[in-house]
């Protein structure tokens, strides 16, 4: 691997990302499953980073997943993004930050297409006005949540507690970093690096101390597939497909995976558990599993955030083994109480992989 | 020049998606439903560019556009600037408009999988809805998912998530008006529709293969046949 | 004192036209960018079909240049028009007036990192066409050890809007059969794949070349364009494509992989056209007033091309325009003279 | 083990540097010919046994080459071996005598048993 | 005539004795290992025929004709003819005289094997009866008549193109010292009796050579040392035979009426086929016949080397040989002893197929075929036009021409794809499988109600007629049939006055024996020119389906050699009768190639 080559072809995917101002809304997946994590976005940029950003309650879904699955047409998905502009605009807002990545490729394709067929979006304008007597601008800039963390990453790196390293040895941690798929394959010059080696992650790593991986299946989706996840029958699909990446990633012992797509860290967190408990294998080391990371969680342990706080304990491949790498300090008292401290009965072991 | 093929030709997805194949196979190379299923991306996007309506009719029907994970891997590579997987997007579509999804095994997943998401939409505002996600349907969740349910105000609640509550944050209730707004927009641009095709014609191949609904549904939410999968395997 | 004409580019097509012009009785001023003659010939080992060594059609050639006045190392800084001459200056100060230019500008090889998915000067084990023949050439092997399985990628940058190249390079595909026979000698027990789209075996004796491949070298073709390439721990290469006429994904591991860059317009087309004012196509190569019966006459006075200039050619291709655009010359100032 | 109500699929992928071709090279000293295939199809389009059946010849011999020849050996079965492809080929491929070689080194699978 | 050695005995019989107790030993055994091999059926065949007169007629005939006389070979090329019938015919004759003389004279030792052999050694002449020197005469007649074979045989062995042949065999090593002893053995006889010629009496042969070598031969030691020497190469000769060419001389003896039986050929190396293996005497007529050898690199796959190496049991070549020919026939309609070449390597090929061939035939899928629209009209046509002649379209398009011409009801037997007649499939060895589709193709005809099958492929032509058994259905080639409608009146055409050659076929000409219809209804539409060989002797146009190995391009020299020729006398057009050739010499003539329904649908009379 020759790492200059890769340094060339980010120098040639740089996104113009304004560093405030920003109109937020949520993920679907990731506030189901990582509420800490869209929680830890704003805390740093807000609190850490003094920046705006603006979240009204009355936005919703985008849509995307259900699009994707074809439980609506792409009229009705296109009219609700219409709404979605329609509340940054009333809020008097020009750049949009999402924090998945099915909206935004869906935002990025949507933007595409309305630049070019310009009666389309007059359609949807039109069913907008019906619907609900709104009307909107479209962003001037779109961002996904990681691109904000990307920018601002040196920062964090500057206020950081803990690195991506491994303290006995001093050693950078090898980290995966898997990007969701409609982040740059779809429109390689929206995403920071481009889509064969897409930075926004791999920056992140670099600048808070870590080793990026590249295996050979990296590029590969993760299975989610809308229906063939959402559907039991077509699961396997799923499965097989964080099952091959695994297969690829092995070799590489790596110490940890970073994701910056809502749904792929929980399935490649609990597709391990799924793989060890019907073929008895883990890919980690002892037994353990390679735990998965949203970027906020990796940014928010870097800062020294406790992690229970960020919602470690609702992975299901354990994360001690890398908090003891990186030498943050954590209770595993802690680990599974509720609000106020109170006690919660803590989870059942899983029978092949190992769990603390 | 079939009926078919002008009615896909006027989805905007097929005019952004599909130019001119050439047959080079890049996106069937790295697909990750051609692995798994019995599936050729390369050979639908042929098959529409043939405009054979009997080709293209037989593809409404059958189980094949439902492989597709939608991961749109292949936009990145084909070399003529078409996106095979927007083709996928299009036929379906088309599919559910004239009814066709019910004749194939994965195509009449989509009584389930409409219920599910219109469902979440419409009531929560969310295509996802942690009420609405059951641990039963859902076994990959696992120990700690089930715990999580388990425990959910709580864990919800110590994470900072606002589930169900007023006012931004994760999870919050979205306000009515907000809701109404969709349930109008579902009205406006077939949304609605699209439920109303889908459950008449799911009810009348309920009829026709002796199930109930409700046998039809889980059926369709459960089944997978062999045939799906690679014969050499 | 015989009539000076301006020839831009001195690759196989400015050497030829120049040796021509001066065989008719002007001064050719021929100019060339780099520090020798012979563009890419220069740096190829042996030709397709036959396999016959690029330098015993390059040194006679370059050896004959009695009569000629070429510059190396020079660039063009301007042109402009005077009356009814060019004014043509040149980067080493000189200057000429001149009532005919011929652009022998080439063509450039396809910048195969700009295909990310193949890993050019990411992935060691992945080169070039043209490193390949410089390591024919200079005999000087890079060091990988245990060579067992090797692919060729037809089509890189070629035929591929991404990569903004519409077009066929056309000599590509005879080119990776010929050079998959080479390393085959090379590495006889080596595995040789030909990822192909069309195998476009268009010349005399390409199709036997083709033959003779699977025949005698036992060459694997696979007709599938290669979608993406990965690394392994060891640095041998992933190579993902479809057998198309099999219609399965194919997974490859490969210890080299050699990627056939395709024919790109020369970097300076544009600069020149602009010069000069005339059109270039919306492949960027030079557009002739005629594709079929005048592909070496430009839409303006005085100015002429040859060779791969105005799009993908062969070697004797360009020779046989070389010295048509020659005629041409010949002809036109003959009649501007009476 | 935990039964979840689905489960890992095989790969379809292609392994090629997996597949050790024996039975492929014995064909190739039997028939040199087989390396002649340009995959034109002519064979296949002009097959008698194609008119009522899928054979193909030209899918046989590609199967052959990426040791996938489980799924295409039954065609052969069909062949009336009447010699129309020999015709029709633009290599001089001796299809007949392909064939014919073909069934002396591969085997069907439920003749294995 | 008195007895000269009362003992009736000198040693230098034994090498004779030896020899001939041997070969008649080993014929023996062979004879019985033939006949345990013929299976039930056949040997029951072959028995019958032994008692049925008419065939002990033809036997007899065949014998004398085939064995003694050499008639086939004499038709061929004379010089062969008289050196092979003077060398046999003769040498059967000293035997008989021999015999005949013992029976006169000496009747009490006719037991003795020797004796008639040695006669001259044994008996004296007295000068005094007449039949004796009759009997002198004649056994010197005939010797002065092996002698003058024998010469032509040497000089044939180092000039083989003086007496008209291209190519010999090259001889085995037993096959030479059988030669040479075979050359030996009658100068030496004649040395041997100019001996005793001069003590016992000779003739206008041994007399005078005892006269001319009179010193050295009026020795009387010399004599002993001469017959041994005869006896010697007598002894050698015979003791080889078994294991050289002259094996053929006993075997054919068997070989006649084992085919005139009608036995057919059903393995590669037992039973009839052994017979055959035997009968061969590697005369090399099949090298010359045969069309490959227009390539030297082939000369050795022609019949004669099949016939060695199944001999020798060298399977490999005896494989190679067996699966490159083009099964046309021309070297056994040319064979002196009607070797049944193709039978053999078919036998071959049939055997590995069995053995070998791990895809097993599966023609399932026929059953859904569509039966035939029936029709009850009387002498309806119904026309095959088969695999090949979808890709020769002009062939059935001229067929249906010249039928509606003749105003006869059709009806198209294939126009929804054929399917093959199973020649193909026989020819590759796969008789069972072959089978298969002859059934399907025999329901799907007479189940048509058709009264005549047209068949315009030579290929299918042949095994409709040899394999199918349609009952009441008549299966006419369009060169019969067309031939017919002509004479019958019903077609009528004119004249173009063209130069046509016509080619025959393989299967259709020696397969099936039609020469003259095609020729006669060429000559209504053109004049005829002959080829420089044609008939049983025409040369296969090398696209013969019934080569498996032969690759295209050496298939190439066979097919120009095929056109050198038939345009020997510049003929405008070259006409044949069967959609391989058109394709195959389509290939490579310079002179165009039509089909036989083309001639005679573009001369149709409208008028």
């Amino acid at each position: 691997m020759i790492y200059q080559g890769k340094q060339k072809i980010w120098s040639e995917y740089q996104k113009e990302i304004p560093t405030d101002h920003w109109f937020y809304v949520r993920s679907c997946i990731r506030q189901t499953f990582f509420p800490a994590s869209e929680k830890m976005f704003l805390e740093i940029l807000r609190n850490r980073l003094g920046k705006d950003v603006y979240e009204t309650p009355s936005h919703t879904t985008c849509g995307g997943i259900a699009y994707h699955s074809e439980a609506i047409p792409q009229e009705t998905v296109m009219t609700i993004i219409a709404r979605q502009f329609a509340l940054m605009t009333e809020a008097g807002y020009e750049n949009y930050v999402c924090s998945c990545i099915t909206s935004f490729g869906l935002y990025t394709e949507v933007m595409e297409d309305w630049r070019e067929f310009p009666e389309l979006e007059a359609k949807i304008r039109e069913n907008l006005w019906k619907a609900t007597k709104r009307e909107f601008k479209t962003p001037k800039y779109l961002a996904h949540a990681s691109d904000l963390v990307y920018k601002f990453r040196n920062e964090i790196a500057e206020q950081a507690k803990f690195r991506l390293v491994n303290r006995e040895t001093g050693r950078p941690l090898r980290v995966v970093e898997h990007i969701g798929c409609h982040y740059a394959k779809m429109f390689p010059s929206k995403g920071v690096g481009g889509a064969e080696y897409p930075y926004v992650l791999a920056g992140m790593v670099e600048s808070w101390g870590g080793e990026v991986v590249d295996y050979p299946e990296r590029r590969h989706c993760c299975g989610f597939g809308f229906r063939q996840y959402l559907v039991k029958a077509n699961r396997g699909y799923s499965l097989s497909n964080t099952h091959k990446k695994f297969e690829s990633m092995e070799p590489f012992k790596p110490d940890m995976i970073i994701t910056n797509c809502p749904g792929c860290p929980y399935f490649l967190d609990r597709w391990q558990y799924v793989i060890a408990e019907q073929t008895g294998k883990t890919y980690g080391e002892n037994g353990y599993g390679i735990p998965v990371f949203t970027y906020e969680e990796v940014a928010g342990l870097v800062l020294g955030y406790d992690p229970w706080d960020l919602g470690l304990q609702t992975h299901q491949v354990a994360v001690e083994p890398l908090l003891d790498k990186m030498g943050v300090p954590y209770k595993p008292e802690d680990k599974y109480k509720g609000l106020n401290g109170k006690r919660l009965q803590r989870p059942e072991f899983p029978m092949n992989i190992k769990c603390c | 020049m079939g009926k078919l093929y002008d009615r896909l030709s006027q989805d905007y997805r097929i005019r952004e998606g599909l130019k001119a194949c050439i047959s080079c196979g890049t996106c069937t190379a790295i697909c990750p439903a051609a692995e798994f299923y019995r599936y050729n991306p390369k050979k639908i996007v042929s098959i529409v560019q043939s405009r054979d309506d009997d080709a293209i009719l037989e593809l409404l029907k059958s189980d094949v556009i439902w492989y597709c994970g939608e991961c749109m891997s292949c936009v990145t590579r084909c070399p003529r600037k078409n996106a095979p997987g927007l083709v996928i997007v299009a036929l379906r579509a088309l599919s559910i408009e004239l009814g066709y999804f019910v004749e194939s095994e994965k195509g009449r997943q989509q009584l389930p999988l409409m219920h599910a998401l219109q469902g979440n939409v419409l009531n929560y505002g969310y295509c996802v809805y942690p009420l609405t996600f059951a641990y039963e349907m859902h076994p990959e969740y696992g120990l700690v998912g089930k715990w999580q349910k388990e425990h959910i105000e709580d864990v919800y609640e110590r994470l900072g998530a606002h589930l169900g509550q007023v006012g931004p944050g994760a999870l919050r209730k979205i306000p009515q008006e907000s809701l109404d707004e969709l349930k109008a927009i579902f009205d406006i641009t077939g949304a609605t529709r699209w439920m109303e095709i889908v459950e008449e014609k799911s009810r009348e191949k309920a009829a026709e293969m002796g199930l109930t609904m409700e046998e039809y549904e889980a059926q369709a939410f459960t089944k997978t046949s062999s045939c799906h999968l690679n014969p050499e395997n | 004192m015989s009539q000076n004409v301006v020839v831009i580019g001195g690759g196989p097509a400015g050497i030829e036209a120049s040796r021509k012009l001066r065989d008719l009785g002007y001064t050719p001023i021929l100019i060339e960018k780099e520090p020798v003659l012979g563009g890419h010939l220069a740096r190829w080992d042996r030709l397709f079909p036959d396999g016959v060594d690029a330098s015993t059609f390059l040194d006679p050639m370059i050896a004959d240049l009695d009569g000629i006045k070429y510059f190396t190392d020079t660039e063009v800084a301007s042109i402009n028009r005077l009356k009814d001459t060019w004014v043509v200056k040149l980067s080493n100060g000189l200057s000429a007036q001149v009532r005919a230019i011929l652009l022998t500008t080439g063509f450039d090889l396809f910048k195969a990192e700009k295909k990310e998915e193949y890993g050019y000067g990411i992935y060691e084990r992945v080169i070039t066409n043209a490193d390949l023949e410089a390591w024919f050439k200079s005999g000087a092997a890079p060091q990988f050890d245990d060579v067992k399985v090797i692919g060729f990628v037809h089509c890189v940058g070629s035929r591929d809007e991404k990569a903004g190249n519409r077009q066929c390079s056309k000599v590509c595909c005879v080119t990776a059969v010929k050079q998959a026979c080479e390393i085959k000698e090379k590495f006889p027990d080596a595995t040789v794949y030909c990822f192909y789209m069309d195998l476009r075996m268009f010349g005399r004796k390409y199709e036997d070349l083709y033959l003779k491949a699977q025949k005698e070298y036992g060459i694997r073709f696979v007709r599938g364009r290669v979608s993406e390439v990965s690394e392994d721990l060891d640095g041998h290469l992933f190579v993902k494509a479809e057998d198309t006429l099999f219609g399965k994904p194919m997974k490859l591991k490969a210890d080299l992989l050699v990627l056939m860059s395709g024919m790109t317009p020369a970097a300076s087309t544009q600069q020149l056209a602009r010069m000069v004012n005339i059109q270039t196509g919306d492949d960027g190569f030079f557009l002739p007033k005629s594709l079929i019966v005048s592909p070496f006459t430009s839409s303006r006075e005085g100015i002429f091309f040859a060779g791969a200039a105005t799009g993908p050619k062969t070697l004797p291709e360009t020779l046989s325009e070389a010295s048509a655009a020659a005629l041409a010359i010949d002809h036109y100032l003959k009649t501007l003279q009476r | 083990m935990i039964d979840f109500g689905y489960g890992l699929t095989p790969s379809s992928t292609l392994k090629i540097e997996d597949v050790r071709l024996p039975a492929f090279g014995e064909l190739l000293r039997r028939e040199p010919d087989a390396a002649k295939c340009i995959a034109c199809g002519s064979c296949a389009a002009s097959c008698s046994a194609g008119v009522f059946t899928e054979m193909n010849l030209r899918r046989v011999i590609l199967s052959l080459q990426r040791g996938r020849e489980k799924e295409t050996l039954p065609l052969l079965r069909h062949c009336m071996l009447c010699g129309k492809c020999q015709l029709v080929c633009p290599r001089g491929v001796n299809t007949r005598h392909l064939i014919l070689s073909i069934g002396k080194v591969y085997q069907l699978e439920e003749d294995k048993r | 005539m008195k007895e000269r050695i009362l003992a009736a005995y000198d040693p230098f019989v034994l090498p004779f004795v030896f020899g001939m107790t041997f070969v008649l030993a080993y014929c023996l055994i062979a004879l019985v290992k033939v006949l345990i091999q013929l299976n039930a059926a056949d040997r029951r065949k072959f028995a019958l025929s032994l008692i049925t007169p008419t065939t002990i007629f033809k036997n007899i005939r065949d014998i004398f004709c085939d064995c003694l006389f050499h008639v086939k070979l004499w038709k061929r090329n004379k010089v062969l003819g008289y050196m092979h019938s003077s060398i046999a015919f003769g040498w059967f004759m000293i035997i008989v005289i021999g015999h005949i003389e013992t029976i006169l004279y000496i009747p009490e030792r006719l037991h003795k094997m020797y004796y008639p052999i040695f006669f001259r050694y044994f008996m004296e002449e007295q000068n005094t009866t007449l039949q004796g020197s009759f009997f002198f005469f004649l056994m010197d007649f005939f010797l002065l008549v092996i002698l003058s074979g024998i010469a032509i045989a040497i000089v044939k062995r180092f000039r083989s193109r003086i007496v008209g042949m291209r190519r010999t065999t090259k001889l085995t090593l037993t096959d030479r010292i059988g030669l040479y002893s075979l050359w030996a053995i009658f100068p030496l006889r004649w040395i041997a009796e100019g001996f005793t010629a001069g003590v016992a009496g000779g003739s206008f042969m041994t007399v005078p050579i005892n006269w001319l070598l009179h010193n050295f031969m009026s020795k009387p030691e010399n004599i002993t040392v001469a017959w041994w020497l005869y006896s010697i190469a007598l002894g050698t000769f015979l003791t080889v035979l078994p294991f050289t060419r002259y094996m053929h001389i006993p075997a054919e003896i068997l070989l006649v009426p084992m085919r005139n039986a009608g036995l057919p050929v059903r393995h590669t190396r037992k039973g009839f086929s052994l017979a055959m293996l035997y009968s061969c005497p590697s005369c090399g007529v099949c090298i010359d016949a045969c069309p490959m050898g227009v390539q030297k690199k082939n000369v050795k796959d022609a019949t004669v080397y099949m016939v060695r190496n199944l001999k020798r049991r060298n399977r490999k070549r005896s494989l190679e040989i067996a699966e490159k020919c083009l099964m046309c026939g021309k070297c056994a309609a040319l064979c002196q002893v009607q070797m049944d070449a193709c039978g053999l390597r078919l036998a071959y090929r049939t055997s590995q197929e069995r053995k070998q061939n791990r895809i097993p035939a599966d023609f399932g899928y026929l059953n859904a075929v569509a039966p035939l629209p029936r029709t009850e009209t009387e002498g309806k046509v119904l026309y095959y036009a088969g695999c090949m002649s979808s890709l020769t379209p002009v062939i059935s398009r001229s067929v249906q021409q010249v039928l509606r011409h003749a105003g006869v009801e059709f009806e198209l037997m294939d126009k929804d794809g054929s399917i093959c007649c199973g020649r193909p499939l026989m020819l590759a060895g796969r008789q069972d499988e072959a089978r298969a589709l002859i059934e399907k193709n025999r329901k799907l005809i007479e189940e048509s109600g058709a009264r005549i099958l047209l068949v315009s492929c030579a290929i299918c032509y042949r095994i409709f007629k040899e394999h199918y058994d349609l009952i009441g259905v008549e299966v006419m080639h369009y060169t019969e049939y067309f031939n017919r409608l002509l004479q019958e009146g019903r077609l009528k055409v004119k004249n173009s006055h063209q130069t046509l050659v016509y080619h025959d076929p393989c299967d259709l000409g020696r397969g099936c024996g039609i020469y003259d219809a095609p020729r006669t209804a060429l000559r209504a539409v053109g004049q005829l020119v002959p080829a420089l060989k044609e008939r049983e002797e025409s040369i296969c146009c090398g696209g013969s389906v019934g080569s498996l190995t032969l690759r295209y391009e050496d298939r190439e020299p066979i097919t120009r050699g095929a056109l050198d020729n038939l345009t020997a006398n510049n003929p405008e057009q070259i006409v044949t009768a069967c959609p391989l050739c058109l394709k195959t010499f389509g290939r490579y003539a310079t002179v165009p190639v039509a089909d036989f329904a083309q001639i005679l649908a573009e001369n149709l009379d409208n008028d």
